[in-house]
């Protein structure tokens, strides 16, 4: 039994090794070629939906709504990175950021909702940003001074406040929910897109039927949000996170006002976790209570975590994983949670600096790992 | 919002409360007890409680009162729940145990930071009620009615039936015993030493590994038991039972002061009674709202909880 | 703006339906789409085992012109069921779709595959609003809640003759929506009302709510799971008040967990026909292919599926002439007689609501209830 | 020695944790530009007394000027700005950033960009063209981005945040010069040398530009040598014109480098004065460096 | 030889505390450890009683290897430590933590006898039986950490800063007790920053300096060596 797992581990480092070789690599090869890599990269993620990549595409469901969850759970993990990650703050709850921003747009911006106000995607997806920044600020406000388990607990139930009140408060329109959340727009498809596969000139650009517009919209976001976060994070604002997270007296002492930052990464937080509300919402045009459960809240931190917290690219993975693998494997069905779960229990073990570690983790964990106790 | 109700049936969901509140005050002592010496929250504590539920089902129905049997004589009863504790706590108590040595104990060795542990934790609970779910095909499952309630006496118009008495007694009982337990044997004194201190505990001689085994099977034993009151009291159960009465209980634990045990008793009757006055002014669907926001409002004047951490000692 | 679309979706079903003419309607598909897996899998299961059954009875009869069911397991999730829709629809073999099975996913799904034309026949999904959501390809095999409601409501009110309700209902979209209509229908008779949460187990408040209503009659907008425990609960203690519920809590699992004793005269109304009461020998057939005795909406799974595939054996190939046929239809099924309306209801009058009854810890099919 | 300003004023300072008098009505001042050593057994109270200038700990009563203002009760990011830096006698780095980035966020007390500053880039500043980024991509398509990046600097001008990205950073290379260990830049703090973390926590504390700088415990686990060399860093330091409050055991350290010495014992100052004077102080000896005992 | 270390090392993380240290001590002695504050007494002393995990080398116990043996199997051998900051329980009455210096042992009539003698050795602590641990003044810990140290009976005694905290009055008493109990047979390992008293108590005395023994010699040799006198003492 413990050859295989000294095996397996074994086997699991040469990866890791190969995965930080590239790393090296990629740092040392020219400032031209990494941008070249970078801008193929890229065009091949846009270019997804009409390459039909046969092991990749997912056999029973609609490969492109597939890809565009992925972007939105990614945008999801941006989000709570800089919560979790960067600033090292344990939020449970942060699927009632995702919750306030779709119902911002669904409520603002569906001619069926309650208050008919009916403003355009392009005005409701601002107003829902801020709306969820002031509600992360409310939020916390009173509860950032607490210690760090505490805070798991508040925002857990700070999740669970909002799906009660999205089931039973009128604005909601309770678990009957909202139908015909605005679309970005109502253009449709140039004929010189004609070409690209899915795509026929003159149908609407964001339908329900044809995802393909949405998840460009979404890959975009998620590029610029990825971007603006890399921006926050190489600068004094992700340095005091970084510090924070570390060891908040020390930074305080140096410095650091700790609770504005911490406020701030919450206010950036939830506004991600909004936006990435907002954008699956569009998609879906309808709106209720269903798929706020705190379960889905608890599975982004785990993938935030495994897919290594604190390295953008590492959540991405992990968000990619989690929305993505229960689609390809269909199959199983019953079984996926089930598998799920002992698969996090199994990667805890073996890496637990998750599957793309930040340079960082990789040292604390094997510090760690070598000052365990005595005679084991 | 319906304030005269509140008061004209203050008595009645005070009792309701208090018998509620005295099932999540024994699932919040495996929250307690585990958090007081490893600074960990069991996540999968709550699917400790629901393993509880089923084998106490398996057990009743195995020795022929399945669903729809009827009750034997009062004797039969007490019989019947004495074995159920004793089989559910036994199988809680192991299912703890393993979710130890699974997914903790390797973590331990290595040193892990706690964000690790709370992972390892998701995915036990996953794991556990995925299985279990899968077993029983997501199916409810129903037991007999062993207890008929009968009003025993009545405080302030409020009618209290010997299912409500027995409840609260036995939950209290049960507490009691767990507190003389921690407090007054030499085995609690090795579990209270390495919550305050392990490294000087283990200069003591305390067994730091096998006192964490044992509070995981003392807290598991305790779900074992709130798991048969639970039965007992709402006679269905299902794979998900344990997620709501887990957040709940996890709560009662943090309200009374995590890691003190009877922090966790007056948490969990606390928010029992307090979740039936915020339904009955409010509304049933609000019930889980006050919960939390009592919770908050709490934290924010007490952060260590009612009563303070005093299993463990106070952090810097 | 709808013209265009409506336009460019019937153009699409043009060009998919191009490839399948020669071959005429042989090797097409109709899909399962609902829940298999998840918490609500079983009504999901009954379902597709009732749509399983028309189909083998079918490729039996008709060994050399086979049709494919394909299962879409959406675990009865919005989020799930998007995705699902646009692979029914770009798989062009698939004509017709037993399904949605809740109300939720139907809004999400019926949409996207209504635009492409997918005849959609939903056995199960029973809020009233999803006929007026403009889907054009949209059936119900079964009444709707404003339908179930009222004639649950006059049985309340002329059959059993309650003078104080209290409405509870769980604010999912199938039990608010059934709750309302019968607070409409009885309108002075309901005393109060309340809303319980999703899986809450413990209803302390709630009892003593009731209790202190004098209420001579509950009703229970929701789902069994936990209607049982609140029962039980309520009995215990001491509640003496009728108990009754929609389709949602007609489930064995809901008298064995409430207790046979606490359930005993329970009324659960259904717009669904008591199995044994189905037409020809389908609670027979049922038993022998699935091995389990008909559940909830089986019948009305297995009436969808054949209205589908009688269309398919008439020879319609497309997804348009499909939709032509069943809009067209008239016949009896083995729980009523269907013909659809401009909207895709069932004709009012074959719309028939059962009272069952909990007697002896089962249930029973008791009458029909009375119609408005 | 002229007379020279006090910077600090420790007020009749009492704590008590609980029970227990951490400190017990203390009372010195430091002088503009003196090092004054803090010094008494284990357990006198010298933390207790650093946690409190430093607004880490709140005094029980008594009062705290700083540069004639009351730092009782302020918070402790905002004493750190007002010119009061520290180390730590256990260590405190963080201990996964760089040693660069750890001087770098003593360096951002100083700085003003915070999130909107460094998402969008707004407050511009025309440079020079030798400020601008430079064109080191040998040819093609890399070349041609920076081209571009180059000309939108030289149009638009840089940010605050790029100006102030780059002070910090030439100020961290600076400091860890000074401390001598500016070839461990690039690694996690966690895995520097003992000593090195030691002098890496001072450039830290530098970095805040300190009016005055509080060393905790600064030689300890150091050989004599390693001592020798922060002897002449701290004289450095005071003579880029920083006050030092220095505690330390090293009597030898103490004598040699401090201008006047505060003893403390059982959280009450039982001397005060220069070394030589508090060198021939009975009660010091008796307290400090234990009774000699017959057998001596 | 009742303890021998031989070429031990420790690290924390990537930083090596202790860079080979080899000391003996001898049945009967009081041996004191002594240097500056980070020289690696504490870490020495932690790596004896099983805390901190040795990297090389090896330790030996009353002839055995316990180098990776479990810190509490170590008490039931006969090594016990009172800690570096005491390490009083807080929570526990000053009983409860003289009981749980005796945890290992199971017959109770020699248990009530040691606690009779704790309290015969500290007469305060009598006084305060019932008292939380955490209310005690800093002396009264330092004697209470002493008093459960001797209660499980250990062969060696390790005492980690005994005098810390202590007015003078008292670090004379602690002292006199320390070599009362070697005199009873106790043997004692002293790790000291108040280098005058331990080295005129100790037999012999080891010099630590950033992780390296760099003297060891009998007490009374090593107070009138003029470096150790410098370093250590103070008097130049």
């Amino acid at each position: 039994m413990m050859a295989v797992l000294d095996s397996a581990r074994k086997a699991d480092e040469g990866r890791v090794r190969a995965v930080t070789g590239l790393r090296d690599r990629w740092a040392n090869l020219p400032y031209g070629w990494r941008i070249s890599v970078l801008f193929a990269f890229i065009i091949f993620l846009y270019a997804l939906p009409g390459l039909e990549i046969p092991l990749i595409s997912t056999p029973d469901t609609d490969f492109t709504s597939v890809l565009f969850l992925c972007a939105v759970y990614v945008l999801v993990a941006v989000g709570l990175n800089v919560v979790i990650g960067l600033a090292g703050l344990l939020d449970l709850g942060y699927i009632g950021f995702y919750a306030v921003g779709a119902y911002t747009v669904a409520i603002l911006g569906s001619p069926n909702s309650p208050v008919v106000i009916q403003f355009p995607w392009v005005v409701c997806v601002p107003i829902a940003i801020a709306v969820t920044m002031v509600s992360g600020v409310i939020l916390g406000w009173p509860t950032l001074r607490l210690r760090g388990d505490y805070l798991a607990i508040v925002t857990l139930g700070f999740g669970e406040i909002i799906r009660v009140f999205a089931l039973n408060s009128d604005i909601t329109n309770g678990n009957r929910g909202i139908t015909g959340v605005p679309v970005p727009s109502e253009g449709t498809w140039p004929e010189w897109m004609d070409w690209f596969p899915g795509i026929t000139a003159g149908r609407p650009i964001f339908s329900v039927s044809n995802v393909i517009g949405f998840y460009w919209l979404a890959l975009t976001l998620v590029f610029i949000c990825m971007l603006g976060v890399r921006r926050l994070e190489r600068s004094r604002v992700g340095r005091s996170w970084l510090a924070i997270r570390e060891d908040e007296d020390a930074a305080e002492v140096m410095g650091v006002p700790t609770f504005k930052y911490k406020l701030w990464a919450f206010a950036i937080g939830a506004a991600l976790g909004g936006l990435s509300g907002a954008l699956f919402f569009s998609k879906q045009t309808f709106i209720n209570a269903q798929g706020f459960d705190l379960f889905t809240s608890i599975l982004w931190v785990a993938a935030v975590v495994i897919g290594g917290a604190g390295n953008q690219l590492g959540v991405a993975l992990g968000a990619i994983l989690l929305a993505y693998l229960p689609e390809r494997f269909r199959e199983f069905a019953d079984y996926r949670l089930l598998i799920f779960g002992v698969a996090l229990i199994v990667m805890t073990i073996f890496r637990p600096q998750g599957l793309l570690p930040s340079r960082r983790r990789k040292v604390e964990l094997e510090d760690r790992a070598k000052e365990g106790a005595v005679g084991e | 919002m319906n304030f005269e109700f509140l008061g004209d049936n203050f008595m009645s969901l005070t009792v309701t409360g208090l018998t509620q509140g005295a099932i999540y005050a024994l699932v919040a002592l495996g929250y307690t007890l585990v958090y007081g010496v490893l600074r960990l929250i069991n996540f999968a504590h709550s699917e400790v409680f629901m393993i509880g539920t089923f084998v106490t089902t398996i057990v009743w129905a195995g020795l022929g009162f399945g669903v729809g049997a009827s009750a034997p004589g009062t004797f039969g009863v007490l019989g019947l729940i004495a074995l159920a504790v004793v089989a559910a706590g036994a199988a809680s108590g192991g299912t703890a145990l393993i979710v130890e040595r699974v997914a903790y104990r390797p973590l331990r060795k290595r040193n892990a930071p706690s964000l690790i542990f709370l992972i390892s934790a998701i995915g036990a609970s996953v794991a556990l009620f995925e299985l279990v779910g899968a077993i029983t095909d997501r199916q409810p499952r129903g037991m007999p009615s062993l207890v008929q309630p009968k009003v025993q006496f009545t405080i302030f118009g409020a009618d209290v039936t010997n299912l409500q008495i027995g409840i609260i007694l036995s939950a209290l009982a049960m507490l009691a015993g767990l507190d003389i337990f921690i407090n007054r044997t030499r085995l609690g004194r090795g579990v209270r030493a390495v919550a305050q201190n392990p490294d000087v505990a283990a200069l003591m001689g305390v067994n730091k590994d096998r006192v964490i085994m044992l509070i995981f099977v003392l807290g598991g034993m305790m779900a074992g038991a709130a798991s048969v009151l639970y039965d007992v009291k709402v006679g269905i159960t299902t794979y998900s039972v344990g997620f709501l009465i887990g957040i709940k209980a996890f709560t009662a634990a943090v309200l009374g002061g995590i890691g003190n045990l009877r922090g966790a008793l007056l948490g969990g009757l606390l928010l029992g009674v307090v979740e039936n006055y915020g339904a009955g002014v409010f509304g049933n669907e609000w019930m889980d709202v006050v919960a939390f926001v009592m919770l908050v409002v709490v934290l924010l004047f007490r952060p260590t909880g009612l009563l303070g951490e005093s299993l463990g000692r106070a952090r810097a | 703006m709808v013209g265009l679309l409506l336009g460019a979706a019937a153009c699409a079903s043009d060009d998919d339906g191009g490839d399948s003419t020669d071959a005429a309607a042989c090797g097409s598909k109709i899909a399962f789409f609902g829940a298999l897996t998840g918490g609500n899998a079983q009504l999901g299961i009954n379902i597709r085992d009732g749509a399983k059954l028309a189909v083998d009875q079918y490729n039996k009869a008709n060994a050399d012109c086979k049709v494919e069911l394909v299962e879409k397991d959406s675990a009865g999730d919005p989020a799930q069921a998007s995705g699902l829709a646009t692979s029914v629809v770009q798989d062009a073999k698939i004509l017709g779709v037993v399904g949605p099975a809740f109300s939720g996913e139907s809004k999400v799904a019926n949409p996207i595959m209504s635009k492409e034309g997918v005849v959609i026949i939903t056995p199960s999904a029973t809020n009233p609003a999803l006929a007026d959501q403009g889907d054009k390809t949209f059936h119900r095999a079964l009444g709707n809640d404003a339908s179930q409601g009222p004639g649950l409501a006059l049985y309340m009110k002329d059959v059993m003759k309650v003078q104080k309700t209290f409405v509870v209902d769980d604010a999912s979209e199938y039990g608010k929506g059934l709750a309302d209509q019968v607070k409409k229908t009885l309108g002075s008779v309901v005393t109060a009302n309340a809303v319980v949460k999703e899986q809450q187990t413990d209803f302390g408040a709630l009892v003593t709510q009731i209790n202190s209503s004098g209420a001579d009659s509950i009703f229970w907008g929701g789902y069994y799971r936990e209607a049982a425990p609140f029962l039980k609960q309520y009995r215990d203690a001491g509640g003496k008040a009728k108990f009754v519920a929609g389709d949602g809590v007609k489930d064995q699992a809901f008298v064995d967990g409430a207790g046979a004793a606490n359930a005993e005269g329970a009324i659960l109304t259904c717009p669904c026909v008591p199995p044994e009461k189905a037409g020809g020998t389908f609670a027979a057939d049922y038993k022998a292919a699935v091995g389990r005795d008909a559940g909830t909406y089986s019948a009305e799974a297995f009436d969808a599926a054949n209205i589908l595939l009688a269309g398919i054996k008439a020879g319609n190939s497309t997804r348009e002439k499909l939709e032509t046929f069943v809009d067209g239809y008239t016949g009896q099924g083995v729980t009523t007689s269907f013909k659809f309306q401009e909207n895709g209801e069932i004709d009012p009058s074959a719309v028939a609501i059962w009272a069952y009854k909990v007697a002896g810890g089962k249930i029973v099919a008791d009458q029909e209830a009375p119609k408005s | 020695m002229s007379e020279r300003n006090n910077l600090l004023e420790v007020d009749n300072v009492t704590i008590r944790f609980g029970g227990v008098t951490a400190l017990d009505g203390v009372d010195f001042s430091v002088k503009e530009g003196e090092i004054l050593g803090l010094i008494g057994p284990n357990g006198a109270g010298k933390t207790t007394c650093f946690n409190a200038v430093t607004g880490v700990v709140k005094p029980t009563s008594g009062a705290i000027r700083f540069r004639g203002k009351t730092l009782v009760g302020q918070q402790r990011h905002k004493i750190t700005r007002l010119g009061i830096a520290r180390t730590f006698q256990n260590i405190r780095l963080f201990p996964e950033m760089t040693a660069l980035e750890n001087v770098q966020v003593g360096a951002d007390a100083r700085h003003k960009t915070s999130v909107v500053g460094a998402l969008f880039r707004t407050w511009r500043v025309p440079v020079k063209p030798h400020e601008l980024v430079e064109v080191d991509a040998k040819s093609g398509f890399g070349r041609a981005v920076q081209q571009v990046r180059r000309t939108g600097q030289r149009i638009f001008g840089l940010s605050r945040h790029t100006l102030e990205e780059r002070a910090a950073k030439e100020k961290a290379t600076e400091l860890l010069k000074l401390v001598g260990i500016e070839h461990r830049a690039g690694e996690l703090a966690r895995s520097l040398a003992y000593g090195e973390q030691r002098r890496l926590e001072i450039a830290r504390a530098l970095a805040t530009e300190p009016g005055l700088l509080c060393l905790d415990e600064p030689a300890a686990g150091f050989n004599p040598a390693e001592k020798e060399s922060l002897l002449e860093l701290i004289r450095k330091i005071r003579d880029t014109g920083v006050t030092v409050l220095l505690i330390e055991h090293d009597m030898r350290l103490v004598m040699g480098v401090t201008d006047r010495i505060v003893v403390l014992e059982f959280g009450k100052k039982i001397a005060e004065g220069t070394p030589a004077e508090v060198r021939e102080n009975p009660a010091v000896i008796a307290a400090y460096l234990g009774v000699p005992t017959d057998a001596a | 030889m009742l303890l021998e270390l031989d070429n031990v090392t420790v690290s924390y993380g990537r930083i090596e505390a202790l860079h080979g240290i080899s000391l003996t001590v001898g049945e009967g002695e009081i041996v004191a450890l002594i240097g500056a504050n980070g020289a690696g007494k504490s870490t020495t002393m932690r790596a004896i009683s099983g805390l901190r995990p040795v990297g090389q080398g090896k330790i030996h116990f009353d002839g055995q290897d316990i180098t990776k043996m479990r810190a509490d199997l170590r008490v039931i051998r006969g090594v016990s430590q009172s800690p570096e900051g005491r390490g009083i329980f807080p929570g526990m009455t000053v009983r409860e933590n003289l009981e749980m210096g005796a945890y290992t042992r199971r017959v109770r009539a020699e248990v009530d006898e040691d606690l009779q003698r704790a309290f015969d050795l500290f007469p305060r602590l009598k006084e305060r039986e019932k008292q939380a641990g955490g209310t005690l003044s800093g002396g009264e810990q330092q004697m209470l950490a002493v008093g459960r140290a001797l209660m499980s009976r250990p062969k060696l005694l390790l005492l980690d800063e005994p005098s810390m905290g202590l007015a003078p009055m008292l670090i004379q008493q602690i002292f006199d007790i320390i070599v009362e109990i070697n005199q009873q047979g106790t043997t004692v390992l002293l790790v000291e920053q108040n280098a005058q008293q331990a080295l005129s108590r100790a037999h012999r005395a080891y010099v630590l300096e950033t992780g390296r023994i760099v003297k060891e010699g009998s007490g009374n040799d090593l107070l009138t060596d003029p470096a150790v006198k410098d370093a250590y003492l103070g008097v130049a």
